[in-house]
């Protein structure tokens, strides 16, 4: 069960749209956590900011990050804010 | 019955327009926050600015904080507002209005707004200097 | 250059006026307060208000109140004006605006402006209500 | 010279302004300072007011109740205010 890839939808913003090169993506993970998901993407598109400057929302609501993913989650990691 | 608006545009913000639904006989304080485009930040001189919003989540969050600082402070109304997209020096960046029965409750509620909105709301602010690379700046009050 | 301007008016208070001559590139924060003729006080209903002021001291104070907001928390500006004689319900009987780098600055310094307004400017204000004789009513914070 | 009578002039505002049933006045005292001043007006006029409520001006600026009268002093006493 923990195995199966599951498929997911990703938007970017701010620099990691800039750093990935994407508006968004659909993707198959298999990926367990929020976390481990971001980690994967870290890799893969380079993101300069470590997971403990990331928060993330799933289905535009604020998540831990060490919760499961679902399958046809919305995902969305939020790089630091600076509203005003 | 109590105010409560959040809004995000990409056009200017009208402060003059912005309070209007606030306007109440009951409430003795009015007190009104605005951010503006500064033209210079830790000693980097800005030429213009870029907000980018999640805007699902940021509308949710928005209306969140409101209803916080409604119930702390007992306000009467609270209305924000916040621009996205490309703004020039001197523009309105963000507005936050409230009205209370009184200053003290206002004060504080104009505060906890615009601070909870530059700690959780989902958008993002890049800098367009004179003679350096633009750069997403952080809320430096945070990290 | 610091705007510092404390006027008395028997005229509307005018917030879409009143704020231009604080605009300033160098200033993040604005933050303004206005006091509303509200439609009850003390349990009792207010049908109309009356400002009577001492012209010549109100002005000093006044200049003298912003001059110490500016020094304390290092305003770009601060601008108050109180209204005198006759008011209507929903009226605003005194406008504060100041800028400042930072919001913290910006929100202390109206508070300030506000509270020292309310405690030292020479200007009384009679109350008249519905069931009851009019009253020169008193800063209750201070008495 | 502390008996001399002095020549002074008043303005009233507010509830001083109505019980005296006077907007301004000129006036000779023998009053020494301020607050004797008030005390004689109080007990003409009937002010509801005591002293410990009240402060002063002399020429636009506000002096303390036991600073001595000069001939000429344009007076304002000042009732509890209530600006804002």
């Amino acid at each position: 069960m923990s195995d199966v890839p599951k498929t997911i939808y990703l938007r970017y913003f701010a620099q990691l749209r800039e750093q990935s090169q994407h508006e968004q993506e659909e993707r198959v993970t298999t990926a367990q956590t929020y976390g481990e998901l971001y980690q994967e993407l870290k890799t893969q598109y380079r993101f300069t900011l470590d997971l403990t400057h990331v928060k993330v929302a799933a289905n535009d609501v604020f998540v831990p990050l060490d919760q499961p993913i679902q399958a046809g989650d919305k995902v969305v990691f939020i790089p630091p804010v600076a509203g005003g | 019955m109590v105010i409560k608006q959040f809004s995000l545009t990409n056009t200017p913000l009208e402060p003059a327009q912005l309070w209007q639904p606030l306007a109440n006989l009951s409430a003795g304080a009015f007190v009104s926050f605005e951010g503006w485009v500064r033209n210079h930040n830790h000693g980097k001189i800005v030429t213009a600015l870029e907000y980018e919003v999640y805007p699902a989540l940021a509308l949710k969050e928005g209306e969140q904080i409101l209803a916080e600082a409604i119930g702390k402070f007992d306000l009467l109304g609270a209305i924000a507002s916040h621009r996205y997209g490309q703004l020039t020096l001197g523009e309105i960046a963000v507005w936050v209005g409230v009205t209370a029965p009184h200053r003290q409750q206002a004060f504080a509620g104009a505060a906890y707004i615009i601070d909870e909105i530059k700690h959780r709301l989902p958008i993002w602010k890049k800098e367009y200097y004179l003679d350096e690379p633009a750069a997403w700046v952080y809320c430096r009050d945070h990290h």
